[in-house]
């Protein structure tokens, strides 16, 4: 990121999981407000990204998560049938399920990315999915995925320079 | 004239914590949400012998009313009929509550004296210890000798009728793995024991207890 | 109050230049001890104000206010500010109030992003420290992305003035009758034969025991002579299209088997009936009296016209009966055995809800001997009892038609029980007490009401309650746990016996009674699911209709255009219910006379140059936004249609359509921010 | 049909007529019942007071037995043992804490478990899995003119019945109706006999077995039918030391498995009615046999 800026996290925490949101505006973001005025207490690591709908959801949206050091991410909608645009939530299912598969290649557990379905006057789970994910991300430790993509790069350079190198050589 | 009676409560009378420990107790966590309707109290049918309602223990144990709940005789006169606890408004299971109430007075021996339930509890759970099953008549026996020996004198009709009608057994029914049980029960006393220790406090075990002698 | 001053001339283009710089003002709200209890504000504040783009960072104890309002513009004006972000509360609260603030400072109002640092943060959790780290990440995304945000214009949409009330109780008649005598076009749809609902089978209402009818029928009558207002009874709504403004809704009219414009109420056809005996139990009256196939469901309903029961009529049944009604209305004609169902549309631009609510079912608890022993009666039929116009002309009597002398109301009947429904239903308290103060002045029974907490917080309620005391009413605290009819005692002998805790006597009672009533909660309708489903609306977990802020907008849902009033929302006695009508009228009214409502611009736009023209978005739209310029060979997308789900946006393979408000590039920063 | 067979402590000492009467009935309906090998005693309500940890062990034993035995339905007749097998299951799913003691003590055994075993009662059996129909042509000598209170007790049916209604339940009620009697509504059909309290506290205890016996007799009922052990000693038991207390409420208080045993026509004396301290009234149409059999010297007109 920047240079010249402190990291926001600190040491004396030790490694905290990090777990990005993405909540639909009308069903799950407002029951985290619900969350919030009813005082349910649930871990500070998750944060929270507001879209108008999970079909929003790019999934390069989450891949970017990743790469930028989530640990695991979260997509909160509204149940099936109750989407404020209809169907966007089935939308972002059937998006999630393909996802899957990539993550998977990747080397990335699937239990580290969660479709939920939770309404507005659901404040309650949000307390428990956020609770539940954040356990979970914490006995599977971090994903390090930055760090994984530098010492990918360094793999590919040096497979460039030894093919280049043995070009050379063949020339 | 009957005898006038202090009846104020101190906050030394309580003691602290004891209401959360209760809770803590498997099948007791809906404690807390008690709103004192009664149902409890209205559905059981032994309430109307109670020296404090099933209501006035979930009260009680809330407030932290130690002595007074353990030695009252509600949880001795508790039947185990449930009708409580399916009829709790707050789904609470009041019967489970009763139970742990029961242990924790057993295991503090601070029961109410000339209640002979405790003692049919202890002799029940000697007897299982040692023989894997129950033969009731032996028991009762057991029992009366006890706790109430001159009730063997005025029930002696009972046990005629019972030699009469053949239901009166003297050979105590028994499991041939007797060592596979106990160890299966020292298991549990053993961790509990462990645990126990770990957080620097000591109760008896049940075997230890069943192995004193009954006040 | 503090500020501390960032870095403006910082690295990168965008903030190179002092004309096109971007400089932002960053403010973290306290909220007085709401945040700043959890949130260490102070060093949000500094930590912002460290990074690069922002020129302005200060944390202030109620952003909101006025003078947070105006720091906000004076700082825009004064330190050249072209970007604004506040980290305080939700933005489904205050996003529109610092939006003008922004506009007020003379910048675009979407130059500005906010932080929700309550709800979401100092609310939900107690580590100070970890908070704090939270709100910094959050206040960070919100920076990097306003960067990246754009000059937008909301668009204006015309409203249509008339307006649809769904459901004709007290609530719905008087939301209807506010908006017929505004001026406004109201279509009332009730699904019953008449208006009136629950209330109409009242006898007398609490706490001023006034008549029910009396103060219900001239509104009722008022319905139907309203120029402004089009009745349709036992009629649903079918179908719901559209969005705030312009919403179009089917109407499924059910056949009455009578042409409501002919018929004049003379019932002659009831009397003419080939059942010459009423056999048929009578909703109105809660069963406890009979009627014919053809009836008028009670005498002052409105409309006044008769309908046939096609469950129950022979006509409609089997098509083989003398037609003796028709005879008898042989001058009129207004009965008609070839009506069909009939759907109409409408078209409107905002929708009242007042559907209302059920009533528990008393069998469901058992041990109160409902359907078992017949002189256990619910609150309702009891009230169809005392009611002069009743099955009993107002007379109390048990099944066997002797008079009451001992009778016991049980309150909290599936109220306040997790095992059937958790909520307090509110108005069975006083409405008992109402009720057994007419018991007794109808037959000075002796009445006991069994209670678990005595609820009279209404006004006059109160005052209520002390006048039961007086009257004589025994108050027993205690939950009833079962009624039987075996008797231990001989004046228990053909008695109904409740077994009680006296909590405060402290003992237990086994008390012999004639006559028991059932204070049954209430409930959200059967098909409320599906009502929300149709409307596009939340429930809570209990199915009761869920308004958009529990104190601050406790009339409006989440659907814009919609709105709710009365037991359809919750549990809650007459005066309630006709104050939220008010109020439900009333924010139809502010939309109606605006004219016109602002829409959020964020809506799909597609990047033409990158459209590869493969159609995948064209099915995903549910608002058939998009269509295909086959001329061109690309996408268009009419904006006036988006509601501006994004669906589309992600889904595109060549992310040729964006969204405005939620670009992929601000989120992506938005992402890389909270990460940091 | 099949089940495995846990008896309990009572159905071999007070409550053997129980078993008596239940083993043929099952057997004349083609019910295979298999004896748990070495079963222990379920622990009961008493054994719950002193330590439900072990208790829940004990239970859990003979549950692991039935796992690992031939079949996962694990019939067991009487309340107390129906309801402690049912909550040591629930205990071992909601509970962590009891699911790793009950687990460790199993190890010590070698005893693998996984909450498999489905208890059932034999109502439940009988209604559910055998039928009304099948019990109905099974009859040979219907019960008629027989006036039955129906009694189910509090545990088999609080507070985990999952085969009738706990309030009302009513799958006895059919069967019995099947045999031909007249089942009479009983409103206490559910309450507390007082059972362990009898020989504890007597005063309180009989109360409770008295309300019952005088119910059933101002109802008009010739005998109680029950399902319970327990139930069935206490309402039996102790009428001399009741009608000293509270005045005379004389009634026979049967098994329902003994009263199919008589309609099925299994020979009376088979099914442990001799074991009745207050012995029932002989049957209204005992005197003369519907069917072309001897009359059994034994049976006719005795007392039952």
């Amino acid at each position: 990121m920047n240079p010249g800026t402190e990291s926001i996290y600190s040491p004396a925490h030790g490694w905290q999981p990090r777990l990005v949101a993405f909540f639909c505006n009308w069903c799950t973001y407002t029951a985290a407000d619900l969350a919030g005025v009813s005082r349910l207490k649930y871990a500070p690591n998750i944060r929270v990204i507001r879209l108008m709908c999970s079909g929003r959801v790019d999934p390069q949206f989450i891949l970017e998560a990743f790469a930028r050091g989530a640990d695991g991410v979260l997509i909160g909608g509204c149940h099936p049938g109750d989407c404020h645009y209809v169907e966007g939530n089935y939308k972002a299912l059937r998006r999630f399920q393909l996802l899957g598969r990539l993550l998977r290649d990747l080397g990335i557990e699937e239990q580290r990315v969660r479709l939920e379905w939770i309404s507005a006057s659901e404040g309650e789970r949000v307390r428990l999915v956020v609770n539940e994910m954040v356990e979970q991300l914490r006995a599977l430790g971090p994903l390090n995925l930055p760090e994984k993509m530098e010492a990918w790069d360094r793999e590919m350079t040096a497979l460039e320079e030894t093919v280049h190198a043995e070009a050379l050589a063949a020339v | 004239m009957k005898s006038i009676k202090r009846t104020i409560k101190y906050d030394a009378d309580r003691v602290q914590g004891f209401g959360r420990e209760i809770m803590g107790v498997t099948g007791c966590e809906q404690l807390p949400s008690c709103i004192q309707c009664g149902t409890c109290s209205g559905a059981c049918p032994l309430s109307i012998y109670m020296d404090f309602s099933p209501r006035q223990v979930m009260a009680l144990v809330r407030a932290d009313f130690k002595r007074e709940v353990l030695s009252s005789n509600t949880i001795w006169l508790c039947a185990s009929c449930y009708g409580c606890t399916v009829e709790c408004p707050r789904q609470i299971r009041i019967t489970d509550i009763m139970y742990a109430l029961k242990q924790r007075a057993i295991r503090e021996g601070v029961y109410p004296k000339g209640m002979p339930i405790p003692v049919l509890a202890r002799e029940f759970t000697r007897m299982v210890l040692s023989k894997g099953r129950i033969t009731e008549t032996l028991l009762v026996m057991r029992l009366f000798l006890k706790a109430n020996w001159r009730a063997v004198l005025s029930s002696w009709r009972l046990g005629l009728g019972l030699i009469q009608t053949g239901r009166f057994v003297l050979k105590p029914e028994r499991i041939e793995r007797r060592e596979e049980l106990a160890a299966m029960l020292a298991t549990v006393s053993v961790t509990r024991h462990a645990a126990r220790a770990a957080k620097g406090r000591h109760h008896a075990t049940p075997e230890q207890l069943i192995a004193e002698e009954v006040p | 109050m503090s500020a501390s001053n960032g870095n403006g001339n910082g690295n990168g283009n965008r903030n190179g230049s002092q004309t096109g710089a971007i400089r932002i003002g960053f403010y973290v709200c306290h909220c007085g001890h709401n945040i700043g209890a959890v949130v260490d504000c102070a060093a949000v504040a500094h930590y912002v104000g460290t990074l690069p783009g922002v020129v302005l960072s200060r944390d202030y104890k109620y952003m909101c206010s006025d003078p947070g309002q105006e720091l906000i513009q004076s700082d825009i004006r004064e330190h050249r500010l072209n970007r604004v972000v506040v980290a305080s509360c939700s933005p489904l609260l205050h996003e529109h109030t610092f939006r003008t603030a922004v506009e007020r400072g003379g910048l675009n109002p979407f130059y500005f992003q906010m932080v929700n640092i309550r709800e979401h943060n100092s609310w939900v959790h107690n580590d100070r420290e970890l908070a704090t780290v939270k709100a910094k990440a959050q206040a960070r995304a919100a920076v990097e992305r306003v960067r990246y945000h754009d000059s937008l214009r909301t668009t204006r949409v015309p409203i249509q003035p008339d307006v649809l009330v769904v459901g004709g109780g007290i609530s719905g008649i008087h939301a209807a009758l506010t908006l017929g005598n505004a001026g406004k076009k109201v279509f009332l749809v009730e699904r019953e034969p008449s208006i009136g609902g629950h209330m109409a089978q009242f006898d007398k209402t609490f706490p001023t025991l006034d008549c029910a009818a009396c103060i219900l029928t001239p509104k009722m009558s008022a319905v139907r002579a309203h120029e402004n207002i089009t009745l349709w009874t036992y009629s649903e709504v079918a179908k719901v299209e559209g969005y705030v403004g312009n919403y179009t809704v089917t109407i499924r009219r059910r056949p009455r088997y009578v042409i409501e414009d002919l018929c004049v109420g003379c019932l002659e056809c009831v009397g003419k009936c080939i059942y010459k005996e009423a056999k048929f139990p009578d909703d109105f009256n809660v069963g406890l009296s009979r009627r014919k196939p053809i009836y008028i469901p009670f005498p002052q309903a409105v409309p006044q016209v008769v309908l046939i029961d096609p469950e129950r009529c022979l006509q409609v049944k089997t098509g083989k009966c003398k037609k003796t009604c028709l005879e008898a209305c042989a001058d009129r004609k207004a009965i008609d055995f070839s009506q069909q169902e009939e759907l109409v549309q409408i078209k409107v631009g905002t929708i009242i809800l007042a559907t209302g609510f059920k009533l528990f079912d008393a069998k469901r608890i058992p041990q109160y001997g409902y359907g078992l022993y017949p002189n256990v009666v619910t609150s309702l039929e009891l009230e169809r009892l005392v009611t002069s116009s009743g099955p009993t002309s107002g007379e109390i009597i048990l099944r066997d038609g002797s008079k009451p002398r001992t009778a016991g109301f049980i309150l909290c009947v599936g109220s306040r029980d997790t095992r059937t429904n958790r909520w307090c239903s509110r108005t069975c308290c006083m409405h008992s007490m109402k009720l057994a103060q007419l018991f007794k002045e109808h037959t000075q029974a002796d009445v006991t009401i069994f209670y678990m907490d005595i609820r009279a917080p209404g006004k006059g309620c109160e005052e209520f309650y002390d006048k039961s005391l007086r009257e004589g009413i025994r108050f027993v605290r205690g939950r009833v746990a079962e009624v039987t009819d075996w008797a231990l005692a001989p004046e228990e002998e053909g008695k109904l016996v409740i077994r009680v805790e006296d909590t405060l006597a402290g003992f237990v009672r086994r008390i012999p009674v004639d006559m028991i009533v059932l204070a049954v909660g209430m409930e959200p309708q059967a098909d409320s699911q599906a009502m929300r489903r149709l409307f596009n609306l939340s429930c809570s977990t209990e199915g009761w209709f869920l308004e958009k802020h529990p104190k601050l907008a406790p009339v409006s849902t989440f659907t814009d255009g919609i709105f709710i009033a009365g037991c359809c929302q919750g549990p809650k006695d007459i005066p309630d219910s006709i104050a939220q009508a008010g109020a439900a009228a009333a924010e139809c009214l502010a939309l109606i006379d605006r004219g016109y409502i602002e829409q959020e611009p964020n809506t799909a736009h597609i990047h033409e140059e990158n459209c590869s023209g493969c159609k995948s978005c064209l099915p995903l739209c549910p608002y058939t936004a998009i269509s295909f310029d086959e001329t061109v060979g690309r996408a268009r997308i009419n904006e006036a249609l988006c509601k501006g789900c994004g669906t589309c946006v992600a889904s595109c393979p060549s992310g040729a359509i964006g969204q405005h408000l939620f670009e992929d590039e601000q989120i992506f920063k938005e992402i890389e921010g909270i990460l940091a | 049909m099949k089940y495995s067979y846990f008896p309990g402590c009572s159905l071999k000492g007070l409550g053997r007529a129980y078993e008596e009467s239940l083993l043929p009935v099952m057997k004349h309906l083609g019910v295979e019942l298999r004896e748990l090998q070495d079963w222990n005693c379920c622990g009961a309500t008493a054994y719950m007071s002193v330590d439900e940890e072990e208790a829940c062990v004990l239970a859990a034993r003979n549950l692991a037995r039935a796992e690992n035995h031939e079949c996962l339905d694990l019939l067991t007749p009487c309340s107390a043992c129906y309801l402690v097998l049912n909550k040591t299951q629930r205990n071992f799913r909601e509970f962590p804490s009891v699911r790793a003691s009950v687990e460790r003590a199993l190890a010590t055994a070698k005893l693998p478990y996984q909450n498999r075993v489905k208890v059932r009662h034999p109502l439940d059996v009988l209604f559910h899995d055998v039928g009304i129909e099948a019990i109905r042509q099974k009859v040979v000598r219907p019960l008629r003119g027989l006036k039955v209170a129906p009694y189910y007790g509090c545990q088999l049916v609080r507070p985990y019945s999952t085969f009738d209604e706990a309030w009302n339940p009513v799958t006895m009620d059919r069967i019995l109706e099947a045999l031909g009697v007249e089942v009479l509504p009983y409103p206490l059909k559910t309450k507390c006999c007082g059972g362990s309290l009898t020989g504890t506290v007597p005063q309180v205890g009989l109360r409770l077995s008295y309300i019952l016996l005088k119910e059933a007799v101002r109802r008009g009922a010739d005998v109680i039918a029950t399902i319970c052990p327990l139930c069935q000693f206490n309402l039996d038991a102790y009428h001399s030391q009741i009608e000293k207390m509270w005045g005379p409420a004389r009634i026979a208080t049967v098994y329902f498995t003994q009263l199919m045993g008589l309609a099925f026509g299994l020979d009376p004396r088979t099914l442990g009615l001799r074991r009745n301290f207050v012995p029932m009234k002989p049957l209204p149409e005992a005197a003369a046999p519907s069917r072309a059999e001897k009359p059994n010297p034994a049976t006719a007109g005795q007392t039952l």
